[in-house]
């Protein structure tokens, strides 16, 4: 018998059909890995097994926990279920915790709501649940609040909160998708660890193929609230089956075609850059700290050519973007473009930042929903005043164009496109000045895979066009990998290492690099190509 | 926290001072002349011109700035132009009647909006959540003082359950003083309590859709238990800002509502020391109300500490 | 947004139909009033509500239903400027803290508001109407300042949130000063947040007018007010309750007629602000 | 048992506790009579009655009174009153340093000697028929050196009441002073309430929570209190002309023809039943009717807007004629100012009210620069019509003719000729319409059914106790 049958499981909200026929399994002290793009039902299912559903959501089908049916039990049944029977993980550590009760008691929390002991004795299975979670006693005593903890470690707590009561089936939703590459790969280890040990079952929900492929034993796939294919993770992958499925592990795999064509003469010349930020004062009238963000950062960009930066949260990647693009002043050092330098004095120089465009991370807050998508794509002429109105239509256009969208698409809000449509139109707003190098700081992360090999093509594509060089700037090794010629890794705020991307990839010098290396999660071999 | 509480306490004098200058400046250029107030309409040049020296009002600017702030540092808020008393202890007598009813309002405010506000978040979207908030809608609408003549007439005038105004005193006892003060204290509650009570239930629907909540669901609360062990608290900051809006309010807002009921609180004092020019008491009371208000802020954040350990330690 | 969206609401219809019956009132009243308010009428003073006068005449034989209509104008027109003045400058200055967050500016305008809140609003209308003389504008002047603080503070929290957003630092990528991002990306988005609290505020405008007028220091006689309706009446209310009957009612729907449109449009304006799951 | 003790309610609470140095009436109402007494006083219905003077005696034509004291007087505090404390008030009344506000009563007293501790002498500067008269008021009540510093907040005086106790803002409570050397007081303990708002008043009354209100601003409520047998309600007369004073002193009211427009359009009768309910007599005169002297000269300025109209046109003023009206914070004056704005309007005069606190009011309107065009007050002063002798004040009549009058009556003693002087002086500032000459202002007392002896009129501004009693 399974731990988990869920058979031919619908779902509509108000309504809506969100899932059909969804079936899955999950034996005891196996995991499950469910992928599947955005919006394509995963968490739905999830949250259909836990009975947490939003307003207004009707399930039918079946849904068994060791045998017993889920959905036809009272609240007061699932209440008695959840949190002993069933552990959830959620994907954002950050705001998963309660800011206000310290982590000793929310870990206690969930042994005192099904046991009758007293406080003292629940602090101590706490304590050893957090020990198991990998998070001693000695190091995070009880009593920190969420607060003083790293995103990493956060997730930890909820993951001990989670399997405080060694539950049958823990559910983790996307419970690294927030974090590291580096603390990734711990999390991910810590839970196949704890399966493995207490022969739990997981019901791991992720986007990214890579992850299942190596911790998963079976894994189903889901598209628009089906599950298209599953089966045991080695032969599923070896032999997909259905057009998605593929088209899923083409698209992870992917690398565009290039023509490198980088010339000798540099373009960006960033020599000794330092950044500090204030930081509140220490005492009351003590003078305010400074954070050192950017420390004696060199390096040169050559023209046509891709350059990578790399390396984990908060290491100072945006910090030097903001730098270069003159939207902040640095505190030493100089940046030049074309051999000309960003800041004349106080000011940045507009015919330099003319020459120099970026494109941001998010695809939903890059744009002012109150403008139309003509008016937000021609926003960097501000620096072009007295431009004719009828050529900044045509540049509009032609930048439409260019990103493979139709110049009617000038008279539409920002809503009315997707997520990778989206950051099209971001890199055509990047290109309308022609600009000579473009920034592109995260600028696929917060896509689909399958987007994401699209928006790839496509700067790949425009830079042997227009001749572009770019500044790629990302945490994903993968996609910094298909796109650059050379990369750097940044750590802390200094570039530790630099080199052509293939030989950075394939012999990494600096042990940083390695381990980062080391920590991304990969397709086996030979797969998708 | 020890930096966190020196921060606000600075900040906290430096608003004082702020303060102290623009409520001076401002008292500076109203119009009238106290001491010939005092002295009526018959008065003659000489007693106007003893008068004012007396009262020291021929001092320069300055100097009569200075002189207020050290006396007040000193607990000596100088001698009423009209009551010829010390207004410190006019301010004490009348602080006798505006605490306790200022108090009395925000534990009805209190004691009324939790529950209900409560009641109405865990209920959300029900026959009776639509009910209450329309009740409240009425509440916040409803002008105070309309109320107040409402209920004098009923309860006082028709049913004579309780006296039509005045202050007893606290001297008659406990209860005499506090019926006395139950009508002023119900009519400033009701629009009082019909704004916590919104404010209460919409933190809470607030925090109620936050992850964390999702959390401690998953750990096996029910939706009641999850709300009062993870929500209320975390609801606490903004209704705990509007409790303190609103205690400075009623300590000072009462103005009209004590005109009703004729209590000898605050606001008439100040009313009347308007009227008169009696410029030494507008200065000092405004003065204790802004202190009252900046050192109920002031609480505030430091209740606000005690509640977020994120703030305790210091960012 | 769609009607039919706007008519789902309950609260948007009935604060948009309330709110328009007292502005229609108001409005009409330039036209045509069924009396002259100027006009008294002793031998017909405090009569019942009847045929001939459909609310009633005050103390002195005036037509209660026209000085409600007449009214509203004072009390719309009060509380509009009064919003007017806060938005007038609250709005900038916000604006402006937020485009110099954490600068000493910044530092300074909101210390500034926080002194302006920390002073008892009552009482300085009090005192601003004794240093300038009772009457309507210095009413608005009363009112007015403290929406200043309001308009500020909710301008400058809405303000810094979108100057952490991407599309301002495009916009600063463009070469876009401040005053420009300012007025062109941030005004344009925060708009909803302070047509919402421009309502409420609105409301509250119109209760403080009404208790100004109450206490004699809000719009000066012949005018009529809302407020000093409720003040005359209070002594004749044992044997004339009609007199403080229907002005009370008046403030108190137009008020709760505009509370209501405020929730309605943010409920209609502000999707962040829908209840989501739980 | 009857009751022994009684809650007076005021409209105006007094600021201090000291009659001889502020001008308000407030406190007079609460101390005259009750707690601290003169050497005359003022009777029942304006009559001057001896007070710790027993009798005096008037010599050199008028010019030196010399005033018997009563024997065994105590201050409340044990001390013994005798001539001394007459010459220490009325020295330092009149002082230069004095910050009596009637010093004027005094300025008359050339020296003041003590004869033996029972007999003052107080030789004027000249003859004054009035003196008594004016040691009758409240300003000039006797104090003593040894209690002269707190009598702003502990007034200790010779009266049947002591005071108790001030709950500033709330209430003054007297008791009864056993040591009393005249007759002694019925009630055991007597608190002053001071309520200023009518509706509060209202309530208060009906709620049972004050036996007596004295001075009852809303005329509106007293059919209701007349109506009701737990109350009986006492209207009496006052010494207050209610007036609309106009700038003579300004255009455009420096011309007469304006002036008497602005009589002829206004209706007394509406005036009366709008503003007071029909409580309150009307006058023509700056003279109070009760008065023997009194001159009714109403017709003068009967209400007939035609001729106010027709008058305007002779006067060539520019019509909508616009004018400032300041009104001080009383109900009469308020309410009157604005039925009397509309009236003059329907004949083309526009006043623009302006409301005003008592402090503006006095600094703006009745002092310095006079700035108003038309104002509202009742003259509460008794026998007051020598104010339009003084060009300087508020009004600014100027009139020889009228000045001689008045300098004639202040020399004059004989009664019929001083009645003959009165009625010529009253005549003359109705045609020459200075004010606008509206109502005496009533004195309408609102008390339990039970409590007797109040005073029906105000011939000054006191709530005498002495007399007063619950009948069961
Ligand atoms: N509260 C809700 N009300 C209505 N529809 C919802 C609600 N929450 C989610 N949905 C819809 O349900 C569908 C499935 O959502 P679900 O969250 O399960 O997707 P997912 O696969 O987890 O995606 P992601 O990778 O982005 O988390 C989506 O189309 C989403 O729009
Ligand atoms: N305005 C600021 N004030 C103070 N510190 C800052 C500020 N902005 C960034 N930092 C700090 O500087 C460091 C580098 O930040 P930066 O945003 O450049 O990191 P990143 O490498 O881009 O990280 P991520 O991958 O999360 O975007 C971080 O530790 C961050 O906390
Ligand atoms: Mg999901
Ligand atoms: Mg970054």
């Amino acid at each position: 018998m399974s731990l988990l049958d869920i058979r031919n499981l619908s779902l509509s909200i108000h309504g809506t059909p969100i899932l059909h026929d969804v079936s899955l399994r999950l034996d005891p002290g196996r995991i499950l890995g469910v992928i599947g793009e955005s919006g394509s039902g995963k968490s739905m299912t999830a949250f259909t097994v836990m009975r947490l559903l939003p307003e207004g959501a009707e399930a039918s089908g079946q849904v068994t926990l060791d045998g017993q049916p889920i959905l036809s039990r009272s609240e007061a049944q699932m209440c008695a279920l959840r949190g002993r029977d069933i552990g959830m993980v959620f994907q954002e550590p950050m705001t998963a915790l309660n800011p206000l009760k310290t982590i000793g008691d929310q870990v206690a929390e969930t042994i005192l709501i099904h046991e009758k002991i007293p406080k003292r004795a629940a602090m101590i299975r706490a304590a050893k649940a957090l020990a198991r979670a990998e998070l001693p006693q000695d190091r995070f005593p009880l009593s920190r609040y969420p607060h003083e903890l790293s995103g990493g470690q956060r997730q930890r707590v909820v993951i001990a909160m989670a399997i405080a009561l060694r539950p049958k089936l823990l559910i983790a939703d996307e419970p690294t998708t927030a974090l590291d590459v580096t603390t990734q790969a711990q999390i991910l280890r810590l839970l196949t660890r704890l399966v493995r040990e207490d022969g739990m079952g997981l019901m791991m929900i992720t986007h990214d193929l890579a992850v299942v492929a190596e911790m998963a034993d079976e894994i189903a796939i889901m598209q628009k609230g089906r599950v298209v294919e599953a089966g045991p993770t080695g032969a599923l992958l070896e032999n997909l089956q259905h057009p998605y499925s593929r088209a899923l592990l083409a698209a992870s795999t992917h690398a565009p075609a290039r023509s490198p064509a980088a010339q000798d003469t540099p373009l960006l010349e960033v020599t000794a850059v330092h950044r500090f930020y204030p930081t509140p004062r220490k005492s009351l009238f003590g003078a305010p700290g400074r954070f050192h963000a950017v420390k004696g950062v060199s390096f040169k960009l050559r023209k046509g050519e891709s350059l990578g930066l790399v390396g984990e949260s908060g290491c100072g990647k945006s910090t030097l973007t903001r730098a270069i693009l003159g939207l902040e002043q640095i505190q030493d050092g100089a940046i030049r473009l074309n051999g000309r330098p960003v800041f004349q004095g106080r000011q940045p120089d507009p015919e330099v930042r003319r020459r120099m465009q970026v494109v941001f991370q998010d695809p939903y807050g890059s744009f002012n929903p109150r403008h139309r998508v003509g008016r937000l794509v021609a926003e960097p002429f501000h620096l072009s005043p007295n431009m004719p109105r009828a050529e900044r239509d045509t540049a509009v256009a032609e930048a439409l164009t260019a990103v493979g969208l139709t110049p009617g698409d000038a008279d539409k809000y920002i809503h009315e496109f997707s997520g990778g449509q989206r950051q099209r139109i971001a890199i055509a707003r990047a290109l309308i000045t022609r600009p000579e190098l473009i920034l592109l700081d995260e600028a696929v992360s917060a896509l689909d895979v399958q987007v994401r090999a699209r928006i790839l093509d496509l700067l790949a594509d425009l830079s042997a066009r227009y001749g572009l060089s770019y500044l790629f700037i990302s945490h994903d090794l993968s996609v910094v990998r298909a796109i650059t010629d050379r990369v750097m890794v940044m750590k802390a705020g200094e570039i530790v290492e630099a080199g052509p991307t293939e030989t950075v990839f394939r012999d990494p010098r600096h042990p940083y690099t390695r381990q980062l290396l080391a920590a991304a999660p990969r397709l086996p071999e030979g797969l998708g190509s | 926290m020890t930096r966190y509480i020196l921060t606000r306490l600075l900040s906290l004098v430096l608003s004082l001072v702020a303060a102290s200058v623009a409520i001076f400046l401002v008292i500076e250029i109203l119009p009238g002349d106290p001491a010939a107030i005092m002295l009526g309409v018959n008065a003659q040049p000489d007693t106007l011109a003893a008068l004012r020296a007396e009262m020291g009002l021929d001092q320069p600017m300055v100097i009569r700035y200075l002189a207020w702030v050290g006396g007040m540092l000193h607990g000596d808020f100088g001698t009423s132009y009209t009551y010829h008393t010390p207004v410190a202890k006019l301010i004490g007598d009348r602080l006798a009647v505006s605490l306790p009813l200022a108090l009395f309002s925000l534990l009805l405010t209190v004691v009324i909006a939790f529950p209900v506000g409560i009641w109405a978040a865990a209920r959300r979207g029900s026959a009776a959540d639509t009910l209450i908030m329309g009740i409240t809608q009425l509440g916040v609408a409803i002008p105070n003082f309309w109320f107040a003549m409402l209920m004098v007439v009923l309860f006082a005038i028709n049913l004579r359950w309780f006296s039509a105004g005045g202050f007893a005193g606290w001297d008659k006892g406990l209860l005499p003083a506090l019926k006395s003060l139950t009508l002023p204290a119900v009519a400033l509650a009701l629009p009082q309590a019909s704004i916590l009570a919104r404010v209460m239930r919409s933190a809470l629907l607030d925090t109620l859709s936050e992850d964390f909540v999702r959390t401690a669901r998953a750990k096996g609360l029910s939706r009641a238990k999850a709300l009062r062990r993870h929500a209320l608290r975390n609801a606490l900051i903004p209704v705990l800002t509007i409790i303190g809006m609103q205690f400075s309010f009623l300590l000072a807002g009462g103005i009209i509502i004590e005109n009703v009921f004729y209590l000898p609180g605050l606001g008439r004092l100040i009313f009347q020391s308007i009227s008169a020019r009696d410029l030494i008491t507008v200065e000092s009371v405004v003065m204790l109300l802004v202190f009252a208000v900046i050192l109920v802020n002031f609480l505030v954040e430091l209740a606000y500490a005690l509640v977020d350990p994120r703030l305790r330690s210091g960012r | 947004m769609s009607p039919m969206r706007f008519l789902r609401s309950r609260n948007l219809v009935i604060g948009a139909l309330l709110t328009g019956l007292f502005t229609g009132a108001a409005l009409l009243s330039f036209l045509w009033v069924p009396y002259d308010v100027t006009q008294m009428d002793i031998a017909h003073k405090i009569k019942p509500p009847s045929g001939v006068h459909w609310l009633g005449t005050d103390h002195y034989g005036r037509d209660i239903l026209s000085m409600i209509m007449v009214g509203a104008r004072t009390s719309i027109a009060v509380a509009v400027l009064a919003v007017g003045i806060g938005m007038g400058l609250g709005v900038p200055l916000g604006l402006w803290a937020a485009a110099r967050r954490f600068s000493l500016l910044d530092e300074v305008i909101m210390r500034g508001n926080d002194l302006v809140f920390a002073f008892p609003s009552l009482i300085i209308a009090v005192m601003i109407t004794a240093i300038l003389g009772p009457s309507a504008t210095n009413a608005i002047i009363a009112i007015g300042i403290f929406n200043i603080p309001v308009f500020a503070r909710l301008s400058r929290s809405g303000a810094l949130g979108l100057w952490n957003r991407d599309f301002i630092l495009a916009a600063r990528v463009a070469g876009k000063g401040a005053m420009r991002i300012s007025f062109e990306h941030v005004l344009p988005n925060i708009l909803n947040l302070l047509i919402v609290q421009g309502t409420i505020q609105f409301s509250m405008g119109i209760l403080a007018e009404a208790g100004l007028s109450y206490v004699g220091l809000g719009a000066q006689p012949p005018t009529p007010s809302w407020g000093r309706m409720l003040a005359d009446s209070q002594t004749m209310i044992s044997f004339a309750p009609h007199m403080a009957l229907f002005p009370g009612l008046a403030i108190l729907l137009t008020v709760l007629g505009l509370n209501l449109l405020g929730d309605g449009l943010r409920d209609l304006l502000d999707p962040k602000l829908r209840r989501g799951r739980t | 048992q009857a009751r022994d003790d009684l809650k007076v309610a005021l409209q105006l609470e007094p600021p201090n506790m000291d009659p001889t140095s502020n001008a308000a009436g407030a406190i007079d109402q609460v101390l005259y009579a009750n707690v601290f007494q003169g050497l005359t006083r003022f009777g029942p219905d304006g009559e001057i009655l001896p007070d710790l003077a027993k009798s005096w005696d008037i010599s050199e034509g008028g010019k030196v009174y010399t005033f018997h004291l009563a024997e065994g007087v105590k201050f409340h505090d044990g001390t013994d009153f005798d001539a001394s404390d007459v010459k220490f008030t009325l020295d330092r009344a009149r002082a230069p340093d004095s910050t009596n506000a009637q010093k004027g009563l005094f300025a008359g007293i050339d020296t003041v000697e003590v004869v033996d501790p029972l007999t003052v002498k107080v030789v004027l500067k000249a003859p004054d028929g009035a003196f008594p008269f004016k040691m009758a008021w409240g300003d000039a009540v006797i104090v003593a050196p040894e209690s002269i510093k707190d009598i702003a907040t502990y007034p200790v005086g010779t009266g049947p009441f002591k005071f108790e106790d001030w709950v500033q803002g709330d209430h003054v409570d007297l008791e009864k002073n056993p040591d009393y050397w005249g007759t002694p007081a019925k009630l055991d303990h007597v608190e002053f309430k001071f309520i200023s708002d009518p509706t509060a008043a209202f309530a208060a009354m009906m709620a049972g929570d004050v036996d007596v209100f004295y001075s009852y601003p809303a005329p509106e409520n007293l059919p209701q209190f007349e109506a009701d047998p737990r109350f009986q309600v006492i209207v009496g007369s006052t010494e207050g002309e209610t007036i609309m004073a106009m700038n003579n002193a300004r255009p455009p009211f420096d011309n007469k023809l304006v002036r008497e427009a602005v009589a002829h359009a206004v209706n007394r009768k509406e005036v009366i039943d709008g503003a007071m309910f029909g409580y309150g007599t009307p006058i023509g005169t700056h003279f109070a009717p009760h008065n023997p002297d009194y001159v009714d000269l109403t017709s003068l300025s009967d209400y007939d807007p035609e001729k106010s109209k027709e008058l305007l046109k002779q006067a060539g003023v520019t019509l909508p004629l616009k004018v400032k009206m300041t009104l001080p914070p009383t109900a009469y004056a308020r309410r009157s100012g604005e039925i009397i704005a509309a009236e003059l309007r329907a004949v083309g005069i526009e006043p623009q009210i302006e409301n005003v606190e008592w402090a503006q009011w006095l600094s703006s309107t009745f002092k310095g620069a006079h700035d108003f065009d038309l104002t509202i007050i009742s003259h509460t002063e008794p026998m007051d019509i020598g104010i339009y002798a003084n060009p300087d004040y508020y009004f600014g009549y100027n009139n020889p003719a009228f000045q001689k009058v008045m300098a004639d009556l202040d020399v004059e003693t004989d009664t019929a000729k001083r009645s003959a002087l009165l009625k010529e002086a009253q005549t003359i500032i109705a045609q020459d319409y200075v004010n606008a000459y509206l109502f005496q202002l009533p004195l309408q007392t609102v008390a339990a059914a039970g409590v007797k002896g109040l005073w029906k009129n105000a011939p000054t501004q006191a709530t005498d106790l002495t007399g007063v009693y619950w009948e069961n």
